[in-house]
């Protein structure tokens, strides 16, 4: 298996804020990984840092051989690596279209990439058909969370990172999500997963990274952490 | 003995019927929570209750007092708190001074006492920050209270947005989607919370929630909505063995 | 820690009541200029820094406060203190009339309401005769207090320092109560602030007539100071000023309203010798300044504790409960 | 506690003169012309040995004719403690500025600025040597009515002197049997008076008055050309200055009729000043130059009388002014410290100069 | 004559000035919230850059530049100040993206002082005279006259709304820039360059702005370092009027501050016609509150 991404002794702050600790983790092309730890451990932080909207202090993070340190948020897009942020950040005031037809912002030249590409969101999500036309900030908390996922997908990621896509969620369409991510898997694209629903994110992952105070503190393959004590305790419940 | 009445409810923005003739009571004391797929318009009903929303039509009562046109603040008074389901604390402010706001409607010194600093004004104060400090003990962000709200992490905001509701002492408090971003540890806090609020404070609970595990061990009724209009209505038992509800909202697999 | 900023407070008042005694007359009206801006400030602030309400109009209030003075001191020969709570109520019925329309108008929006009525107060004033149209009024008489006239710069410097601090006070006690709180709380979320009970229309007219008051009172104080007022000193650049003064400072931040009111007029003075490179070196300075102090030079800080704990996350620190807010 | 300018103010070997005048903003190019007269003067009476065994110096403060900044120019003024001033160009801030010289009993003479308002104040310190408003409104209003123009358009940009000008222009007129037929003022800071010359047009005056400043007069001139507005087009000596005919072009300029007291070009005798003036600064001297340069000759004159520098000699001194004769006029005083009589023309614009024409 | 009409041309002119500045305000405002009162400055820094090259090519005194060159003139002088748009805020907006909304209204100020003052520098503090002259031919429509050069600016300032309208609404460089006026951080995850694409705004406006500087000193003739200042007030009274952020708003904005104010002239005299303009606006925010054209900002709690 070929590593794809890969952190090494990596620290983030915000401000004085240390967020993330020597941090290292990888991933493997083709992988699905999900990123565990209570609140404010620094999930969204390893993402944020990945992603190019913080820049780390020290440390290395390697892409395909070449390093993202420094690197602007848009020269990583374009390399492949996108990022679903949490709290879905969709474009409120822009139609749904519009919302998609920014995602594949990087293959804007190529208009029927972006046409396919709206397609397909929509028949992933055919609610977000229905609303095509509306302002995205209009929709319901869970149809924006479609919106978010679609958009990421409009970018033709190599490597795409979701943070927290089943959040506010009803349980038909986490299923229905966790299946997409599984299918998009399938196609080729490396996943890197953050999920409170933990139960749902190792059924799904192929390893997990558990992560306290901005630290790797436990990492195995999905079916060892499942079996965990502490995890079992924080995360998945007897 | 009911304490919110919801009588034939709609709101319509534009061509969208986004809540359609709903009925529905709260009990005293209970904790009761509205479910449904993502869009059916659940928070647009807590918009209306608390009056940030103008149903199109339809009446509301907060223990035989009738809601419509009231402004939120009004609301507040009457006695009902909520939540947002995307956080509304005050960002810059400290997580001592967001409890605080809740206190406002519960006090009355205005310009004279601030500018004389009369005794009835050093006294509210003294009552303000207790209050406040006690909310925020009794939802466990002490650690936190002089950060500001935005600093904080996810949950404590959570907890945090909690304390504030509790701290306009409410006979009934909205919660929408409080479990939200928490993890198992985290919700098993949450629910050990929302059952001292009721048992502790005497206060009706009513909260949106997608999290199943968390509905089914502490909700007593449960109404379902979808497309605005009611599908479903019970005791969790009942309700998520409906066919109509797996149908439309839980799915035939087990994702909790 | 507290003791010692109480007590650096004094010094800088004894300070600025030994000052005339030192300074030549020129500095003096600098000084004194300064002050108005003091009081100017503070009111804006409260408009501005805590409820988050921009107004690009505010020496409308300045102007209601100096006509009110000067017409009824001139025109019907009041003593300069009765004027004083007749201009104040005007000018709390000014902000209302301002406010109401802008209660559901959102930052942008209200800021040109706001500058509309600031040039339409200038506009009617330039153009009524009862304010003595575009040469305004002069021969304001001087104010006395029993048989002593105030009538010499110092007189003047010492009367606005009173007003200064008397408006750094209230402003102070204002902000740290349930009604600066509740402003606060309006600033930062308008409808969290109403869904806690806060009613917004209610306290934003109050901060608006609050504001106007302290405006008004500086204006009073320049009628007499003058002697002559005219429209030109209440345009729209006079209020950009403030404004200017207010951010520049630290939005919200008593002291540090005060620091922008004192750059504000003494930079510009200073820079004199510059010629007509003054106004450019200021812009630049500006420029400069915001870029390296973005939220001002002395910002108001929400968080008062050190951040020391913040590292160490799972530290409990229930020592303090008392905090300043 | 007041006359806090008085005292020992004439130090050293030199005695300060304050000079209050526009050297920035939009009337920048008078207040210059009137600031070169004075150095002129003063250059002159230092050369001849001075005044009182003392030299001149001037102490020059910007008022960029506005009423705020006139009056912290003046404190300044009053803290450098001058022992008199010279100047004053716009009424508006000359009328505060004059309140603040008259509480430190300093003397001013006030070489341009000519609004009734300023006399009304009755202050005993101030001496004005311009002709003032209401001669000038007569002598536009009396040019009218000889042309057998009877309907009147009065325009105004609302500053002191331009709005007073026009009262008392409409008050001429209508006393002359003619009839206002528009009275309007504009924001000088504008550019645009398309509509308001629409209306002009509309009510077809036989004469405009416009009393405001050269700027806003040169656009406007311009305009009421384009439109073909009919009559003449009068302006006061607030635009009196070349930079009208820049502005409005001289083809349009061409006719333009202006009240003044005449430029230093038009004063026989005066032409050993004009070429002083422009062998020093390379530019011919502006409308108010002359004025100025007598206003700082007054001064002197004044001392030399008092033989002291100390306040109250030297306003009598002035007060008690005999027959002074300046460049082009000879000053005396009223009981109201004005000129007792007043030397007011209508000049005219041929071939994009101006011209004496009554 | 008819002056009902005359009075509506006198308005749309004036009003197609407005406009053409408070598309530029709008575009900015649109993207970065900004109120940026150094727009005006940019109006009177192409009227100056114009005024220089205009001066260049003619000569001392020399009246016909000819079309083609008066053309090349408008061009550079709109890139010039394009330019310099994207310098100002290179410098002096950048760093302050993330600041305070306030913060970055005072260094707009502080842009604007040093813009008016370097011009006074450069250039002096008296008025220009504008070096070409505009024919006076124009067409009579049942007896009101209206100018050529007149016709020209209203058209001109049509088509540039036109166009930029379609750019902001169908172009993926239009979209992104709404976008990025809701989420800046979210819109360089989608790949996009977010200061490139605040850079092209600012250049636009600019080179709007400068555009309308040049008319404006072939048109009235005289041009002087405050100019921008009343007139970039006005604009923005007229791009809040239209609803601000909106483009078609702006247009409209502008023309109906043109037309009020002309009328107002005409109805109520010069001193109060600002009276008048404010006092509709206010009123009609009372009633609209989103202005002519604003959408009502999407809120969900
Ligand atoms: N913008 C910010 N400014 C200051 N501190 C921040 C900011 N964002 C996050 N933090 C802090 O950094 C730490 C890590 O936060 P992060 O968002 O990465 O956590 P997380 O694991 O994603 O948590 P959650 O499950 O709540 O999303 C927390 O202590 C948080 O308070
Ligand atoms: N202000 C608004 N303007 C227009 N449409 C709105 C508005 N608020 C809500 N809607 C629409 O009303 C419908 C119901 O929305 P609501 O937020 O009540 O859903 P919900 O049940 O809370 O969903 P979720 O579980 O995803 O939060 C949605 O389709 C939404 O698009
Ligand atoms: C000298 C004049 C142009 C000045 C004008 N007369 C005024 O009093 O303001
Ligand atoms: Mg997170
Ligand atoms: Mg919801």
């Amino acid at each position: 298996m070929k590593s794809l991404l890969k952190l090494t002794n990596v620290n983030s702050y915000y401000g004085k804020i240390r967020a993330l600790n020597n941090l290292s983790l990888e991933i493997n092309e083709g992988e699905i990984v999900a990123l565990l730890g209570s609140n404010g451990a620094g999930k969204s932080t390893t993402l944020k840092t990945i992603s190019g909207l913080v820049k780390p202090k020290s440390g290395e993070i390697e892409w395909n051989g070449q390093s993202l340190v420094g690197v602007p948020p848009h020269k990583i897009v374009e390399s492949g690596i996108i990022h679903v942020p949490e709290g879905r950040r969709i474009f409120g005031g822009l139609t749904i279209t519009e919302n998609l037809e920014l995602g594949a912002f990087t293959f804007r030249k190529n208009k029927k990439w972006v046409r396919e590409g709206i397609e397909r969101s929509f028949d992933l999500f055919p609610r977000l058909k229905e609303r095509a036309k509306q302002p995205a900030g209009t929709l319901s908390g869970g149809e924006q969370q479609m919106l978010a996922i679609s958009r990421g997908l409009m970018g033709d990621p190599k490597l795409l990172m979701l943070d927290e896509p089943s959040m506010g969620l009803a349980p038909i369409i986490v299923q229905e999500i966790m299946r997409i991510i599984k299918e998009i898997n399938k196609q080729g694209t490396t996943i890197l997963l953050i999920e409170q629903n933990a139960k749902a994110a190792l059924r799904l992952a192929n390893r997990g990274y558990l992560i306290e105070i901005g630290n790797i503190i436990m990492h195995d393959t999905a079916d060892v952490l499942r079996m965990d004590d502490k995890i079992i305790k924080a995360y998945l419940g007897a | 003995m009911s304490i919110l009445t919801v009588k034939n409810l709609k709101l319509q923005f534009g061509g969208l019927l986004a809540v359609n003739d709903l009925s529905f009571t709260v009990e005293k004391n209970t904790i009761s929570s509205i479910i449904g797929p993502n869009g059916a318009g659940k928070t647009s009903v807590f918009n209306m209750i608390t009056g940030f929303y103008r149903p199109t039509s339809g009446e509301i009562e907060l223990d035989g007092t009738s809601l419509i046109n009231n402004k939120p603040s009004q609301i507040t008074k009457l006695g009902m708190a909520r939540t947002f389901q995307n956080l509304r604390l005050f960002p810059n402010l400290s997580a001592l001074d967001n409890v605080k706001s809740g206190m406002h409607c519960r006090t009355k010194e205005a310009v004279w006492g601030a500018l004389f600093h009369t005794k009835s004004q050093k006294e509210e104060e003294r009552l303000i920050e207790e209050v406040a400090q006690e909310c925020i003990d009794f939802v466990g962000v002490r650690k936190y209270m002089k950060r500001s709200a935005k600093n904080l992490p996810y949950g404590a905001q959570r907890y945090l947005e909690i304390a504030r509701a509790l701290a306009t002492k409410p006979k009934i408090l909205l919660l929408d989607e409080p479990a939200a971003g928490l993890n198992f540890e985290e919700k098993q806090y949450l629910i050990q919370l929302i059952r001292r609020i009721r048992d502790e404070f005497n206060i009706t609970v009513l909260m949106i929630e997608h999290d199943m595990g968390l509905i089914k061990e502490i909700s007593e009724n449960i109404t379902v909505i979808d497309y605005g209009c009611k599908i479903a209505e019970g005791t969790p038992d009942e309700v998520l063995k409906n066919e109509k509800v797996i149908e439309a909202y839980l799915g035939k697999e087990d994702v909790i | 820690m507290k003791k010692y900023k109480k007590h650096s407070l004094l010094l800088l008042v004894i300070v600025m009541f030994i000052l005339p005694l030192l300074l030549d007359i020129y500095w003096l009206d600098v000084l004194t200029l300064v002050l108005f801006y003091v009081v100017l400030t503070q009111g804006l602030n409260i408009v501005v820094g805590y409820t988050g309400l921009l107004d690009l109009g505010y020496a409308a209030f300045f102007a209601v406060g100096a006509y009110t003075t000067a017409i009824l001191m001139t025109t019907f020969h009041w003593s300069f203190w009765l004027t004083l709570p007749v201009a104040a109520l005007f000018a709390a019925v000014a902000g209302i009339i301002v406010g109401t329309p802008t209660l559901r108008l959102r930052s942008d929006y209200l800021a040109i309401v706001t500058l509309g009525f600031g040039e339409i107060v200038r506009i009617l004033a330039i153009n009524l005769d009862i304010t003595g149209s575009s040469s305004g009024i002069y021969g304001i008489p001087r104010p006395t207090i029993g048989s002593y006239v105030l009538s010499s710069q110092q007189d003047f410097y010492y009367l606005i320092l009173i007003v200064a601090i008397i408006s750094v006070l209230v402003v102070y006690r204002l902000g740290h109560s349930r009604i600066g709180r509740a402003w606060v709380y309006i600033r930062e979320d308008e409808d969290a602030a109403e869904a806690m009970g806060i009613n917004r229309i209610r306290l934003k007219l109050l901060s608006y007539a609050t504001g106007a008051v302290i405006g008004s009172l500086a204006g009073s104080i320049f009628a007499v100071k003058m002697s002559a007022i005219a429209p030109l000193s209440f345009s729209f650049l006079q209020s950009v000023m403030i404004l200017l003064a207010v951010v520049l400072g630290g939005l919200g931040s008593i002291p540090g309203v005060v620091i922008g009111a004192a750059l504000v007029i003494v930079l510009p003075e200073v820079l004199r010798g510059a010629e007509d490179w003054r106004y450019l070196i200021f812009g630049v300075a500006l420029v400069i300044m915001m870029i390296f102090r973005p939220q001002g030079i002395l910002p108001k800080k929400y968080e008062t504790e050190d951040r020391s704990d913040l590292d160490e996350k799972e530290e409990t620190n229930d020592k303090d409960h008392s905090m300043s807010v | 506690s007041s006359k806090t300018g008085s005292g020992d103010n004439a130090s050293g070997d030199e005695i300060l003169v304050g000079v209050l005048l526009p050297v920035t903003g939009n009337n920048a190019t008078d207040g210059k012309d009137m600031l070169n007269a004075m150095k002129m003067a003063v250059e002159k009476i230092n050369s001849d040995g001075g005044v009182l065994k003392k030299k001149i110096k001037l102490e020059v403060a910007d008022d960029g004719c506005d009423p705020q900044m006139a009056t912290t120019a003046a404190n300044k003024l009053v803290s450098k403690k001058v022992v008199a001033i010279v100047g004053g160009y716009c009424s508006g801030s000359t009328l505060p500025a004059s309140g603040v010289f008259h509480n430190a009993n300093i003397p001013m003479i006030v070489a341009a600025a000519n609004s009734s308002e300023l006399p009304k104040q009755g202050y005993d310190t101030l001496f004005l040597i311009n002709g003032l408003v209401p001669d000038q409104a007569q002598s536009g209003a009396d040019y009218f009515k000889d042309k057998g123009a009877k309907n009147i358009a009065i325009i105004h940009d609302n500053s002191a002197y331009a709005k007073d000008l026009a009262d008392f222009a409409k008050k001429s007129v209508e006393e002359n049997g003619g009839k206002t037929i528009a009275f309007e003022a504009i924001n000088p800071e504008e550019k645009d008076f398309g509509s308001l010359m629409t209306k002009l047009k509309s009510l077809k005056p036989d004469g405009t008055y416009f009393t405001g400043y050269y700027a806003a007069g040169g656009l406007m001139l311009k305009q009421f050309k384009q439109k073909g507005v009919s009559g003449s087009f009068m302006v006061g000596d607030g635009s009196y200055s070349p930079d009208i005919i820049q502005i409005a072009g001289s083809e349009a300029a061409n006719d333009l009729l202006v009240t003044a007291t005449p430029t230093a070009n038009f004063i026989p005798g005066a032409e050993e000043f004009v070429n002083n003036y422009k062998s020093k600064y390379n530019l011919s001297p502006g409308p108010f130059s002359a004025l100025s340069y007598n206003g700082m000759n007054l001064l002197v004159d004044a001392l030399k009388r008092a033989d002291s520098t100390d306040q109250d000699k030297l306003k009598k001194a002035l007060k008690e002014t005999k027959a002074f004769e300046g460049i082009g006029q000879v000053i005396e005083f009223s009981d109201k410290n004005t000129l007792n009589q007043s030397n007011f023309h209508v000049m005219k614009v041929v071939g994009g100069e101006f011209t004496l024409e009554k | 004559m008819d002056v009902f009409l005359q009075i509506f041309f006198d308005g749309l002119v004036m009003g197609a000035f407005y406009s053409l500045i408070a598309l530029g305000y709008t575009m900015v405002y649109g993207i970065i919230k900004l109120l940026n009162f150094a727009h005006g400055d940019f109006y009177m820094l192409g009227a100056f850059i114009g005024y220089a090259l205009l001066s260049f090519i003619t000569g001392d005194g020399g009246l016909n530049a000819g079309l083609l060159g008066i053309g090349a003139v408008f061009i550079i002088t709109m890139i010039i100040v394009g330019l310099a748009g994207i310098g100002v805020e290179r410098i002096a907006y950048r760093p302050l993206l993330t600041a305070p909304r306030l913060s970055i209204l005072i260094t707009a100020i502080g842009v604007s002082l040093s813009l008016e003052y370097a011009s006074m520098i450069g250039w002096g503090a008296s008025y220009k005279v504008y070096p070409i002259k505009l024919s006076k031919n124009g067409l009579e429509i049942i007896g009101a006259q209206i100018s050529f050069a007149q016709i020209g600016l209203i058209v001109l300032s049509a088509l540039l709304m036109l166009g930029l309208r379609l750019f902001i609404e169908k172009t993926i460089y239009g979209k992104a820039m709404r976008a990025i006026a809701l989420d800046q951080s979210a819109c360089s995850l989608m790949g996009i360059n977010v200061y490139r694409i605040i850079s092209l705004t600012f250049f636009i406006g600019a080179f709007l702005a400068a555009g309308a500087g040049i008319m404006s000193g072939v048109y009235y003739g005289t041009i002087n370092f405050m100019m921008g200042f009343i007139i970039g007030l006005k604009a923005f009274t007229a791009a809040v009027l239209g609803g601000i952020g909106n483009i078609t708003g702006a247009m409209i904005g502008g023309l109906v501050l043109g037309l009020v104010e002309s009328y107002g002239t005409y109805y109520l005299g010069g001193s109060w016609k600002d009276v008048l303009a404010f006092g509709i606006l206010i009123l009609f925010l009372v009633f609209k509150p989103t202005g002519i054209l604003g959408a009502k900002e999407m809120e969900r709690m």
